[in-house]
């Protein structure tokens, strides 16, 4: 047994508006998928539900474990890392707290700010938009989760900055996880595609 | 209970239960107003003392309306069930009137008696706070747009409000206060002439019919509402 | 156990850095107690006598000032997606920023109330009664704001609906611990440190749970 | 002129429709005299005593209460930047958000004011100099907390400039308005209004010069 | 004489960190500079110093207006068009709204929200990632001003949106403007490249 995701005839409507209805995919260790589509077509919704943030009108989203165990429901959080479209940076810590205190949180050993091109001292505040996509970067390698959500992960890069990821990428598929991330550019790294409803 | 927790078994019987109820409302208060106009006077409070026959009831079904509110806010989140969803959706507006009701005839009674429209007692105060909880209940709901999410956080609200009921009860026990300690609802019995007690239980019992037939009518409407929005959307209508 | 403990050092931390939350409350309760006497004349009898009513006012309005930001801060930078998905419950989550609000603010509260309540000449005993009080009360407002603070994450016109909703839930916060003060000055007996007490046992322990359904509600939103 | 009107309009659409700004201090200013009574007990006498001090540092602490986010809002999502770019200078801006803020909050505070005077048993007398002295006054305060909202923008610990820097201006606002209704209670003439109008002109004319200032300061940090 | 911004010996420092000296640039009417760099290396910082936001340690940065006037200090702030790297979007206000705001604020007529693919009526809170860069982009056409400020435009934009800005852009520089973005990914039109310090 491996570790995979299984969605099934997944619809979500928001405020009237369809965004997708009748969805089905299945990915398994070592997956990467991109998510593309159009501006609201809806992939960032389609990660919050993947992530149980949001609920769908319509469908199951399961996970089976390393372990064969079959997870749905609000158990599904315990596996996921998630690099939202916003940083999730505070300004008044600088960049060894926030890691810091992730890295506790999540119960994992907290990486070296260097690895990811930042200095451990820099308050939050003070940050550059590539800095903080960075740090937020440096937070979802630290969860050790196996499922990786990635809202627009190219943000704000700069190309160091998107051979990192690229890196981090092959990286966790390689060691038998699996990553979703909508993207509007190509992230550098072979693996599957799903657009989102054209309007 | 259970089957009536089915939106058509409810609509069911209380098609047939509605008219008997109405019925009995405004027999009730026919019965009840006359017994208050005939009543005779008090040799303290004089004539205003029939203010009683509409304040009391009024105080009484709006926190029994709130004690109802909560339990079908305690149903809707555990069992997740649409028509307690409803029920709760439906009992808030209906509570606010019967407060503000409350309120009103409190403060009419008031003036007579204190020589203040208003005085910051315990009781009052706590009354009015109750009006603020059923506004406060009302706006949330209208403020979520999602049906489900604004029923849920509704009831949550609805739950934990249910705080201020004993305090509403139990406040001119707690402090010195100008209004009336508790004369009916009292451990060894009411400490009220048996004149006045009488006409007292049939306005409760109309006011407390009023409220259960509107409750029930809302109801009602909604479940309609929502059935024919299901067939609209769906383009079955 | 761990994970709550971080999540409260954490807010704590938040709470002393940037000066909005624990120093604005503070300052906020100071400034109202300044205040009331340039307002009503320097009457130290009349002041003795409305001392506990007015700092008890002051102090849950100081700690419900800094409370509507309790989740808001996190919820508008994308922090509390993260915490949703981290080994740590909901309830857990509203449990540690509930104490880390109540360390931050409440705590602080009560040792500047004992200041001030001299200030206003209240006697001693009754200053003692007064400084139990906001010691055993005040975490039952930060409980009671932290719903508050929940529910109204995602509603647009949170702000409004905020004051409805705790208003009912912390006057008899106000009621019993302003009350016990009371009794102390008039030489009676009173209960209502035991009411006090038990209200706020209540509310530390429900509010969790309903904060957290609050914020599950509005993370889908 | 068409862009002062321009901003005043959108803040004050802002104002009501967040709910945080408007909606938020007044229902704090009733919540602040709804608890008021609940802490120092049902005394009528004393209520009306104290009444015209309670209510002025309610309103001062309701209007401050939506000031500190008046920059704060526009600084963090970078409106701020394009309003600085903007065809109108910085002191017409920092002009419209206070007078924007004083529609939104000072205005409502005095009608509310005057409903809960009456709810506090003050006299008619007493109550229309309340009132007047609310319409004079709060417009000070909503220029004084625009000099605070604007020197804390990007100050970390911008908390503890509203102790230093905004109570010791207001505190002339509170002690002339509600020194002005007490003169009239105890049926004695006074200068109060005067002053507080002068006060309040004073403030409204220099305010958007330093409230400028402040925001130029922290535009470029 | 035709509209041109000239910068000379521009140096900044910010908190004991020199991110650029000695740096001269001129543009001429019709000029598109990319200006890329790693992260941190200072492109958003020299863009404010360009509006006048943000002062410089050392340097002079000139305007001269097409009727030859030589317009430097506050007074550039004039002459601005601005897309920040945050959106300046108002969760309370619908698209609409936002827009006939900075219209009037500006002194400008509202564009269509159709013409950048909004949706008048959808509320600010409920805006994708890239609506609201889409709206923000609006907003700088509409000032109408000759100098173009952009901050990482192509952020969150799909192809249809990268192209619409690549459009805007070319139309902006044929009239007679200048622009300035800071970008990692190129912009879809020809135009000369300032690259920043690397570290
Ligand atoms: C605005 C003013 C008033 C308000 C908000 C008010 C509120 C209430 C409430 C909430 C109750 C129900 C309490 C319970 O059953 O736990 C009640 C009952 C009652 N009220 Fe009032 N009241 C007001 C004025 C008055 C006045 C002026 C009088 C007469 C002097 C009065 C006499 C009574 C009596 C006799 C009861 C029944 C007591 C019992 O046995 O519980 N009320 N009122
Ligand atoms: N107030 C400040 N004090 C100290 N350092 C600061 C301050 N503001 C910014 N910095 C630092 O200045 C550097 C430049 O930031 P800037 O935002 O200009 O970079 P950038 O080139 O736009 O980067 P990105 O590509 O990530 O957007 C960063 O390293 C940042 O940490
Ligand atoms: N609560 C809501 N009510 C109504 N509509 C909503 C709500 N939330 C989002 N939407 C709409 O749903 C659509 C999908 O949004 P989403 O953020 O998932 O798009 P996206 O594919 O991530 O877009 P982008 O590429 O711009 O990031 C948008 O059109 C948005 O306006
Ligand atoms: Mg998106
Ligand atoms: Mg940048």
């Amino acid at each position: 047994m491996t570790f995979a995701l299984a969605i099934e005839r997944l619809a979500l409507t928001r405020g009237h508006r369809r965004l997708f209805a009748g969805l089905d995919l299945s990915l398994r260790a070592g997956d990467l998928l991109s998510l593309t589509g159009p501006n609201g077509a809806g992939k960032t919704s389609l990660l919050r539900v993947i992530a149980g943030l949001l609920a769908p009108t319509e469908g199951i989203v399961r996970i089976r474990t390393d372990s064969g165990e079959a997870v749905d429901g609000e158990d599904r959080a315990r596996l996921v890392g998630w690099l939202g479209d916003r940083d999730a940076v505070k300004p008044q810590l600088d960049v060894g707290e926030q890691l810091r205190f992730w890295a506790k949180l999540y119960g994992t050993p907290a990486p070296e700010p260097e690895a990811f091109g930042l200095k451990p001292q820099l308050p939050g505040q003070y940050l550059s938009s590539g800095q903080k996509r960075r740090l937020a970067l440096a937070r979802l390698v630290l969860t050790g989760r196996k499922l990786w959500l990635l809202d627009e992960p190219l943000a704000a890069l700069d190309d160091d900055g998107k051979a990192l990821l690229a890196g981090k990428l092959t990286a966790h598929c390689a060691a038998g996880g699996i990553a979703i991330a909508a993207t509007h550019d190509p992230l550098g790294v072979d693996g599957l595609t799903l657009r989102l409803g054209d309007a | 209970m259970l089957q009536l927790g089915n939106p058509r078994r409810f609509l069911d019987v209380t098609g047939k239960l509605l008219p008997w109820l109405a019925a009995a409302t405004a027999v009730l208060f026919a019965v009840g107003l006359w017994l208050a106009l005939n009543v005779p006077p008090d040799y303290q409070q004089g004539d205003s003392v029939r203010i009683m026959f509409l304040h009391v009831p009024a105080a009484w079904v709006a926190m029994m309306a709130y004690g109802l509110m909560a339990f079908a806010g305690a149903t809707a989140l555990v069992g997740r069930h649409p028509l307690a969803d409803i029920a709760l959706k439906t009992a808030a507006p209906l509570g606010a009137v019967f407060t503000a009701l409350g309120l009103v005839t409190g403060s009419l009674w008031g003036r007579p008696m204190w020589g203040a429209f208003w005085v910051w007692d315990g009781r009052l105060t706590s009354f009015l706070l109750l009006l603020f909880l059923y506004l406060g209940i009302i706006a949330l709901g209208n403020a979520i747009e999602d049906e489900v999410r604004a029923a849920r956080a509704a009831a949550v609200l609805a739950i934990v409000g249910a705080v201020n009921l004993p305090i509403i009860h139990f406040s001119v026990q707690w402090w010195t206060t100008l209004h009336q300690g508790a004369s009916i609802l009292r451990q060894g019995g009411p400490a009220i002439a048996p004149v006045f007690l009488w006409p007292l239980a049939i306005m409760a019992l109309a006011y407390t019919a009023l409220f259960m037939t509107l409750w029930i009518v809302r109801i009602r409407t909604t479940i309609l509402e929502r059935k024919a929005a299901v067939l609209v959307a769906t383009g079955r209508a | 156990m761990s994970a709550l403990r971080t999540v409260i050092a954490r807010d704590l931390m938040l709470a002393v850095r940037a000066g909005g939350g624990a120093a604005l409350a503070l300052a906020f309760f100071a400034a109202v107690a300044t205040l009331v006497p340039l307002g009503i004349g320097p009457d130290l009898k009349l002041l003795a006598r409305i001392a506990a009513g007015v700092l008890w006012v002051a102090a849950v309005l100081a700690a419900l000032l800094s409370l509507d930001r309790l989740f808001q801060a996190d919820f508008e930078d994308g922090s509390l997606d993260l915490m949703a998905l981290a080994p740590l419950s909901l309830e857990a989550l509203a449990f540690a920023k509930i104490v880390a609000h109540w360390l931050s603010t409440g705590l602080p509260l009560t040792v500047i109330g004992a200041l001030l309540a001299v200030a206003y000449g209240l006697p001693a005993a009754a200053t003692g009664t007064l400084v139990l009080a906001l010691l055993i009360g005040t975490p039952a407002v930060s409980a009671i704001g932290g719903i508050g603070a929940a529910l109204t994450l995602s509603i647009r016109r949170g702000g409004l609906i905020l004051p409805f909703i705790v208003l009912p839930l912390v006057a008899p916060v106000v009621i019993f611990g302003a009350g016990a003060v009371a009794a102390v000055l008039d030489g009676l007996q009173s209960g209502a440190l035991l009411f006090l007490a038990a209200f706020s046992l209540l509310a530390v322990a429900l509010a969790p749970f309903a904060a957290a359904a609050g914020v599950r509600l509005n993370l889908g939103a």
